[in-house]
């Protein structure tokens, strides 16, 4: 069994085994979960550590690494052809980064549910499944096996929202994923398109492999996905459809804007670990997703319609910004905060340079650790007075003065402050869109520019949270109650922030440790998208 | 000394610049240093300042220092970090951390007895630090960076006492406008990457560097074989003014800098007059060449008009530090003006001149309101120790701090003997000489400058009669005598070597011409106007005699007592004392602008995109089960839009579901016939 | 007669040949005879003698069957083309056999049929008769056996829905369903005499009666195809054949609901396939369409899904709502027979399986819960899940299924229906398979909001009443438990089936 | 001899009536009267047409099953509709509607 397939069902296992564990334990089940969550967040070092740079990945499966190939599932279907779907798994410099960052933001999550107290054995168990699946999507390069554990993050992000989430976590359980199911559910039509339009060009059938699905020459002659045959729905052409269609299954979970209007209620309602991995993994899934399948798989399609990805970037982060800057719920406020920063990468990939879409992927990476760290520090004072709203709180520096600088570097590291990693991944992804212009001009240069002006609303809204909640004298809407209940950070907090804070400032000081794992790949990426 | 090498010097300027972080790190996270930090600071930039000595002896007038370290590859582009060190960085280099050495010394007694002090260390640790790299850094993106976190720890000590709401009103106002700029700054990179794929200081901006190279011809501008429309030279170089303009707080971006003097005086004087506001200044030095002459005369009428606003408005208030934060603004207005017209080397000479001085009047300032502040402690009394009106006749409390204030005084004003004088009027000259090639209407550029400058000296007379002469007015105020005491040893020996850098010897041997001080020696001039040699004359002399003019006037005013016409009705006044109303007019414009934008925007995502979902189809709803529909199953988890559609949908066809048999098979029948109608007979109807 | 008389013999060798192909079939006869007696000489409540005769005898004819579909390669017609024996037979034969002994599982884990005062024995002795009837129409291959098949089942099917009648809404139901399926097969009838008077001929699998409606005018073979598949569509409950299934469903006793609502479903597929298939052959071998099969089913299929799911959105009845989603999957099955290929069948016959496998534990668990807490209304579901912990687990794994999402069988089953509706679009580029695609999909994410009506109630909201701690699990329990954990190896692979 | 097409005619009249009979009587019995009047007019054109099928005679042995199958069904529905009348102290279908959306 190789790391890749025990870094998915390592959890399982753990998920199994608390389910087997008697309920009399169920105060232990956090340490099993723990434990599985720390293992492969070793797993996931050495990954990192062995991960060979020069290896670009992207379309040939020789360059992947970790690589896992078993045929799976063999089907005669008549004439329809053989069905082969194959256990498929491996790395690029793509993916790599987002193992690394889901084991460390599982870790957070798993800290900050520590005080969780309702069925114990239900939550972990989903937790651990809900881990899996996103190390699945991470690591699958056969179609249908990422479809499986796409639609797989679904079900149990519904009952841990659904069940140990706020007010109004039915509607808002619900909202999710009837979005996400409607941009998967066509996207399955597509998956279904692609498989008929590609062969295999070792065995003639047709495949899921990802990776053919990349090379143009795998294409039937007369198929309705076939590059040179160019067919048209409703005149559309086909590819540029199924482009479409792919890109909005995965702009729902990026969110783009106007897409996005599940984000804020799932993220409110949800409970502080499951926003926490809502913004710090899946979020990114919807990145990755327009990376792996959308760039690489639909190419000339995505060139086509990169000024409007561009667009669609730059209105997401003025208009995440915008709305961020109107809200009094704090959680609120970062999960529009949250859109904004995703609008950078959208503008990054749009752009389609090497500066844009490692910026996109920097800052996919940064704001998985800094999104985390933001929701953690919402969910601190949420448990202790289970209240969030902005005006509610005053002066929070003089009794909670440790958690006020933890709230003080992670505001100031996402609204870009130079030396952390959002200020690396947001300036390379506007240079990137500057650039595209000069380089293969997909973007006009005022979509860069616009997009700079996110940067400063960034920094509106949360330095206007920071002086209305954490400066001027301590007042509290609670009284001397709620000054009795906020007690500063803990050790295990400290812990799980700090170790946020300093991934950020590794990576804003050092872009390098992730930049040198991806460039092979985002080069290839490019090259692959300048073939055609 | 010449013995140092290169890369000596280089890890020695890094050293400089990473000693003041240490004390940041060290007295922010080891345990037990907290109350050290001052020795621990104090250690720590003196180090940097002895390194900077070094430095500056190796470097002055010698080859500059360029090493270059890779940092990260990115796509192809292999990011390259270095020092650039050449006379203007080891110039500013010297001057920062000199400056920062003694304040540091100031602070020891001036912020004593705070209890949050080891946080004042470690900010200005953080401060330090980000200043000299950022006058070190060989690129742009790192001169970006340091740009910003000088900012951030300029908006740390602003908010030093973040209890009060002023402060932290202060802080954001100073980030987010500096944030502002920032994005010129920004777009200048991007603009200027996107041409030259390299962000080299030194290859992009030296003798023969690629901007050199480059060309314009036609509307395009050209580089190898990069090209782009001609209008991004002109708007990268105002996107770096820009951003040039929100540091140094020129107008329309200046706002903030009379706020930010919410912060200790000890911070203001360190970064809000002497070294941070100045970055704009060296930035505009350090990329020079990006300049195109439309851009030049932006920034030339930009830095005219800032100085004659600043001045304008500095005649009138009454708070100490505001007088001197809009004369700070407008002798930024002066560098710029002298950017503008090519004088790159007499405004670097003024903002060295302007450190010193201005650093001691705040200083100076500074110990006024500590002995008042005291005063009002002491004695439980509740007063504006900021507030020039309350003060008066102190020179007889505190007289060296009385000398020492007018020596920076009379530097500020320009006269004769001081090193404001040889720095100011070689600005006013090299503009007047400027405005002679540029024609008539460029005239108006250096008589504002002018009158900026004669303004200057009357604010400033108005500023020391008011607080040192006559009489101690909170005696009156309060009906009974107090007395104060001069600065501790600490504060006070600082006044006295910064009063000793306020005089000419230092700068030039000639007292009334500057154009042998070795500093304009040392630095590139970019000007190309002709030597007009009557301005040499004429317009020190003019200058000189208009300010002892007003300067007797405002005596006449404000010396001896209090005989000064009342102009507070007069309209014009009101426009000075509340600064132009450009604070409110922001406040309107922007402020209230975006926050309605944010709004709008807030109940737009409520109301017409979720709406947009949520609500189609809703009508047809709301006829069979508003109230239900509401309450209960809005939660049923079937609310989105499409929920409504289906449930429209849904319910339409449970019309048909009667229960009764009858029906079924008639509708059976009917869809039948349909169905078989349409298909088979529908071309015939 | 004497005409006939030379080839009297050779009719009878060749039905006694015939014989030895039966046997299943033949098995079951003698257990719906062997228990009409045991019934009848043993009488009373204790029906456990004519449950096991009854299972034994579904067994050995499932085993029969098992045979068969090792020995049998090609298909064979059997008495005079009345029937004939295929692997597509045999597995649609092995899937009545299967749902059938799910039904006697269901029926004794029943307790209000358990406590009926006539016993069980008639109901146990219907069943080997409707599995004979559903044998007949998996391999029905003229007029008459269709007619005769779906007769069998329709009139076991009255009986079984009308035979508890302890109440008025039971009687309401059988009322119902025997005379709207009465008109139907009526109507059905009147469509084959047609048919049978523009071909001469009963026969389906004669090429002949293609070739013979080529020659008629083409409303009138339309009017006659429309009339005959009424009765076709009674059975499968398509629309606007539909009207009869929630009423029905909702008043029979649930276990015999969740028969009605798989078994003689699929064996209506079974026959739509056989009816379908000359028709497609024949077109695809001259290129004469006699009746515009395509467009006709495809309006059918996408109507059928927008209503069965969009009608289930306002079901609070679970039994109902489960009614309209069996009508919604007819509609999604019915997409795969647009693109039917002489060999897709295989991928519509594991739908089938599936689709049996899914709808018998939903019904199952849906019956747990009314016994255990007398509800049957989805909101009434507040809390169950720490009440009824693996029953309702299974519930929401069995619903994720009906859904289509992975990684359940439901979800390959999707697929496969998916993919050769896609292969269908392909080879022809209508704009009307494009739409079902589209439907299908859209639909599917609509059934998300009734299916999770459940598990919203059931976990997500605190119950309103007091629950003893934890209800133990029973044998159906783990019936339930072993169909789940067979629709997600189903999900994780889909070969095994092959 | 008659031809065929009276026999058609007459059929189809049966079938007819049949229909409105099913979809308008306020009583199940004439419901079911309404549906053997379809199925009978389906069994003459099986006996019809079958005069026509020399070889086989499949019409009348398709006739004579459906005969046999309708007197099945027939005495089904009437049981239910006995049990009904239980029940209901009706056997009018508009008032049999308790099942419904």
């Amino acid at each position: 069994m190789s790391l890749l397939s025990l870094l998915i069902f390592l959890p399982i296992v753990a998920g199994i085994l608390i389910l087997l564990l008697p309920s009399a334990w169920q105060q232990r089940y956090k340490y099993v979960a723990l434990g599985a969550v720390l293992l492969q967040m070793l797993i996931s070092a050495y990954i990192y550590i062995n991960f060979d740079n020069t290896l670009s990945g992207i379309a040939d499966q020789s360059t992947f690494q970790l690589v896992e190939r078993i045929p799976w599932i063999r089907l005669n279907l008549g004439a329809l052809g053989n069905l082969e779907i194959d256990y498929f798994l491996g790395i690029d410099g793509l993916s790599m980064p987002f193992l690394v960052l889901t084991s460390l933001v599982m870790l957070v999550a798993l800290l900050a549910s520590w005080d969780i107290q309702k069925n114990l054995k239900g939550y972990f168990a989903l937790f651990l499944l809900l881990d899996c699946a996103v190390m699945g999507v991470f690591s699958a390069l056969d179609f249908f096996l990422f479809y499986i554990f796409y639609e797989l993050m679904l079900l149990p992000l519904y009952f841990l929202i659904g069940m140990w989430g706020g007010v109004r976590r039915e509607y808002a359980a619900i909202k999710f994923f009837l979005y996400t199911l409607l941009g998967s559910v066509f996207m399955l039509l597509v998956i279904i398109g692609l498989y008929f339009s590609v062969t295999d060009p070792e065995t003639g059938g047709h495949t899921f492999n990802m990776l053919h699905m990349m090379n143009p020459a795998n294409y039937a002659q007369d198929s309705i996905f076939s590059v040179i045959a160019g067919q048209e729905i409703f005149g559309v052409s086909a590819r540029l459809l199924a482009f479409i269609v792919l890109f909005v299954a995965f702009a729902i979970k990026v969110p783009i804007v106007p897409l996005h209007t599940w984000l804020p209620d799932a993220h409110v309602e949800a409970p502080t670990p499951v926003s926490i991995i809502l913004a710090g993994v899946l979020l990114k899934i919807g990145g990755y997703g327009i990376l792996r399948v959308c760039l690489s798989i639909f190419p000339d399609a995505a060139i086509q319609s990169a000024w409007w990805l561009g667009l669609i970037g730059v209105a997401s982060i003025l208009y995440g910004a915008l709305n961020a800057l109107a809200q009094r719920d704090l959680k609120r406020l970062i999960a529009y905060s949250s859109i904004s920063h995703m609008g950078f990468v959208l503008l990054g990939i749009a752009s389609a340079t090497s500066e844009g879409i490692s910026g996109a992927m920097m800052q996919m990476i940064s704001h998985g650790f800094l999104s985390s760290m933001l929701f953690f520090l919402v969910g601190v004072i949420y448990e202790r007075v289970h209240n969030r709203e902005i005006p509610n709180f005053r002066g929070l520096a003089l009794i909670m003065p440790r958690y006020t600088v933890f709230v003080m570097i992670a505001f100031f590291a996402s609204l870009g402050l130079p030396g952390f990693s959002a200020f690396i991944a947001e300036a390379f992804s506007l240079i990137g869109a500057f650039n595209s212009q000069s380089i293969n001009g997909l973007l006009p240069r005022w979509m860069a520019v616009a997009g700079s002006v996110g940067i400063l609303l960034g920094a509106s809204y949360l330095l206007w949270t920071l002086q209305r909640m954490f400066f001027g004298e301590t007042r509290l809407w609670g009284g001397d109650e709620w000054k009795a209940k906020l007690t500063d950070v803990n050790g295990r907090e400290v812990f799980a922030l700090t170790s946020l804070a300093l991934m950020s400032l590794a990576l804003g000081i050092l872009p390098s440790l992730a930049f040198d794992k991806m460039n092979a790949s985002v080069l290839e990426l490019i090259q692959l998208m300048n073939i055609r | 000394m010449d013995t140092f090498t290169k890369e000596t010097i280089s890890l020695l300027a890094l050293i400089a610049t990473l000693l003041p972080l240490f004390s940041f790190a060290g007295i922010l996270l080891v345990p037990g240093s907290r109350d050290r930090g001052s020795f621990f600071s104090i250690l720590n930039i003196a180090t940097s300042l002895l390194i900077s000595v070094v430095i500056f002896l190796n470097v002055w007038n010698k080859q500059p220092i360029h090493q270059q370290f890779d940092w990260f590859i990115i796509g192809d582009w292999r990011f390259k970090i270095g020092i650039l060190i050449n006379n203007l960085s080891a110039l500013m280099l010297l001057l920062i951390s000199f400056i920062a050495t003694l304040v540091h010394v100031y602070s020891t007694k001036y912020m004593e007895g705070d209890p949050y002090i080891f946080r004042y260390w470690a900010y200005l640790g953080l401060f330090c630090f980000s200043m000299f790299g950022l006058v070190i850094t060989d690129n742009l993106l790192l001169l970006y960076m340091f740009w910003e976190l000088v900012g951030f720890s300029s908006y740390l000590l602003i908010g030093f006492w973040f209890t009060r709401e002023t402060a932290v009103q202060a802080n954001k106002k100073a980030f987010l406008m500096n944030r502002l700029g920032d994005l010129g700054f920004l777009t200048g990179i991007m603009i200027v990457f996107s041409q030259f794929q390299t962000l080299d200081v030194n290859l992009l901006f030296s003798e023969g560097g690629f901007f050199k190279r480059s060309l314009v011809q036609g509307d395009l501008w050209y580089f190898s074989s990069n090209h782009m429309p001609a209008v991004w030279l002109t708007i990268a170089g105002l996107a770096f003014f820009f951003g040039a303009t929100a540091k140094s707080a020129q107008f329309p971006l200046h706002t903030w800098l009379p706020d930010a003097m919410e912060g200790p005086t000890s911070v203001s004087s360190l970064i809000h007059a002497a070294t941070m506001v100045a970055a704009g200044v060296f930035l505009i030095a350090r990329i020079y060449p990006i300049f195109n002459p439309t851009v030049l005369i932006v920034i030339a009428s930009i830095g005219a008009f800032t100085a004659f606003m600043a001045a304008t408005i500095a005649l009138t208030q009454n708070d100490i530090k505001r007088i001197l934060a809009y004369s700070t603004i407008s002798q930024l207005g002066f560098m710029m003006l002298a950017m503008g017209v090519g004088a790159v080397a007499p405004a670097i000479f003024h903002l060295v001149t302007h450190a010193f001085f201005k650093c001691l009047l705040f200083l100076a300032a500074g110990a006024v309101i500590h002995e008042l502040h005291h005063l009002k402690d002491k004695k439980g009394l509740d007063f504006d120790h900021q507030d020039i009106r309350n003060m008066g006749g102190l020179r007889k409390f505190m007289p060296i701090t009385f000398i020492t204030m007018l020596l920076a005084s009379l530097a500020l004003i320009g006269l004769p003997f001081t090193s404001g004088y040889l720095s100011k009027d070689a600005i006013l000259i090299q503009s007047f000489e400027w405005a002679e090639s540029q024609g008539s209407i460029a005239r108006i550029i250096p008589y504002t400058a002018l009158f900026a400058s004669w303004m200057t000296a009357f604010y400033v007379a108005r500023l020391i009669f008011k607080v040192f002469f006559g009489e101690l007015r909170l005696n009156v105020l309060f009906g009974q005598a107090f007395s104060l005491h001069e600065a501790p040893v600490a504060m006070k020996s600082v006044l006295v070597v910064l009063a000793i850098f306020c005089l000419f010897p230092l700068f030039s041997l000639n007292p009334f011409h500057a154009s042998h001080a070795w500093i304009i020696e040392g630095l590139p001039y970019f000007s190309t106007t002709p030597t007009v040699e009557s301005y040499h004359i004429l317009i020190p002399a003019v200058v000189s005699i208009a300010a002892i003019i007003l300067i007797l006037i405002g005596y006449k005013w404000y010396g001896k007592n209090e005989k000064a016409p009342d102009y507070t009705k007069a309209a014009v006044f009101r426009f000075s004392q509340e600064q132009w109303y450009l604070n409110r007019l922001y406040k309107v414009m922007f402020v209230d602008s975006v926050l309605g934008l944010a709004r709008t925007a807030f109940s737009f995502d409520r109301t017409i995109v979720d709406g947009i979902v949520n609500f189609s189809g809703k009508i047809i709803i709301v006829l069979s089960a508003v109230s239900e529909w509401l309450d209960r199953k809005v939660v049923d988890g079937l609310v989105n839009g499409v929920a409504s559609v289906a449930r429209t949908i849904g319910n339409f066809v449970r019309h048909f579901q009667t229960g009764r048999l009858q029906h079924y098979l008639l509708f059976m029948i009917l869809i039948l016939l349909t169905f078989f109608v349409l298909k088979y007979f529908s071309q015939a109807i | 007669m004497n005409e006939y008389l030379p080839y009297l013999s050779e009719l009878l060798s060749e039905a006694l040949s015939g014989i030895s192909f039966i046997l299943p079939e033949i098995a079951l006869v003698l257990t719906f005879l062997l228990v009409i007696v045991v019934d009848l000489f043993i009488p009373g409540k204790n029906s456990v003698n004519t449950s096991a005769i009854a299972l034994t005898g579904i067994i050995i004819s499932a085993y029969l069957n098992y045979q068969q579909s090792l020995s049998i390669e090609k298909g064979l017609s059997l008495f005079s083309g009345s029937i004939v024996l295929d692997r597509v037979a045999i597995g649609f034969k092995l899937i009545f056999a299967f749902v059938t002994v799910l039904f006697v599982v269901f029926i004794k884990g029943n307790t209000a049929l358990k406590r009926h005062n006539k016993g069980l024995g008639d109901l146990y002795m219907l069943l080997p008769a409707v599995l004979l009837g559903l044998n007949l129409m998996a391999m029905a291959s003229n007029l008459l056996m269709v007619y005769i098949s779906i007769e069998m089942v329709s009139i076991a099917s009255y009986l079984m829905v009308g035979y508890v009648s302890g109440e008025g809404k039971q009687t309401e139901a059988s009322m119902k369903y025997a005379l709207f399926g009465s008109a139907c097969s009526a109507i059905m009838l009147y469509g084959m005499s047609l048919l049978y008077g523009f071909t001469g001929t009963i026969s389906l699998s004669d090429g002949n009666i293609i070739a013979q409606l080529s020659h008629i005018a083409e409303p009138a073979i339309a009017l006659a195809i429309l009339l005959t598949l009424v009765g076709i569509g009674f059975k499968l409950s398509f629309v606007p054949l539909h009207f009869w299934s929630p009423d029905v469903y909702q008043g029979a006793p649930t276990p015999v609901t969740a028969f009605l609502s798989t078994a003689p479903k699929i064996a209506g597929f079974a026959i739509l396939i056989r009816f379908l298939i000359p028709f497609y052959g024949y077109g695809a071998a001259t290129g004469i369409q006699v009746f515009d099969f395509e467009t006709t089913i495809t309006v059918i299929a996408i109507a059928t899904m927008i209503l069965g799911n969009f009608a289930a959105i306002w079901q609070n009845n679970i039994k109902r709502m489960l009614a309209y989603s069996s009508i919604a999957h007819t509609g999604f099955a019915l997409m795969a027979i647009v693109a039917i290929y002489q060999n897709g069948i295989r991928s519509l016959l594991f739908y089938f399986t599936v689709y049996a496998i899914m709808n018998m534990a939903a019904f199952m668990i849906a019956d747990q819960v009314e016994q255990r807490t007398g509800e049957d209304d989805v909101r009434k579901y507040k809390g169950l899940g720490k009440f009824m912990k693996v029953e309702i687990l299974c519930f929401v794994v069995i619903l994720v299924s009906l859904t289509g999402l992975p990684p359940t069988g439901g979800f390959i089953a999707k697929l496969f229906i998916f993919t050769s509706a896609f292969e269908k679009y392909q080879a022809s580029g209508s704009v009307w398979v494009l739409s079902l695609l589209v439907t299908g999909a859209i639909t599917t994410v609509v059934s998300l909001f009734y299916y999770f009506k459940i598990p919203l109630n059931a976990y997500l909201r605190e119950p309103d009443r007091e629950y003893p701690v934890s209800s133990g699990l029973n044998f159906i329990s783990y019936v339930i438990l072993a169909l789940t954990i067979l629709i997600i190896v189903l999900g994780l692979f889909p070969s095994i089936l092959a | 001899m008659i031809p065929l097409s009276h026999y058609m005619l007459i059929s189809a009249a049966l079938f007819s009536i049949g229909i409105y009979a099913v979809l308008s009587k306020r009583n199940a019995i004439m419901i079911l009267i309404g549906i053997e009047f379809m199925l009978n007019a389906a069994i003459l054109n099986f006996v019809a047409f079958s005069k026509h099928d020399k070889f086989a005679a499949s019409g009348q042995v398709f006739a004579l099953f459906a005969i046999v199958l309708a007197a099945a069904a027939v005495a089904v529905s009437l049981a239910i509709i006995l049990n009904v009348y239980k029940y209901y102290k009706t056997i009018d279908p508009t008032k049999i509607d308790k099942l419904r959306d």
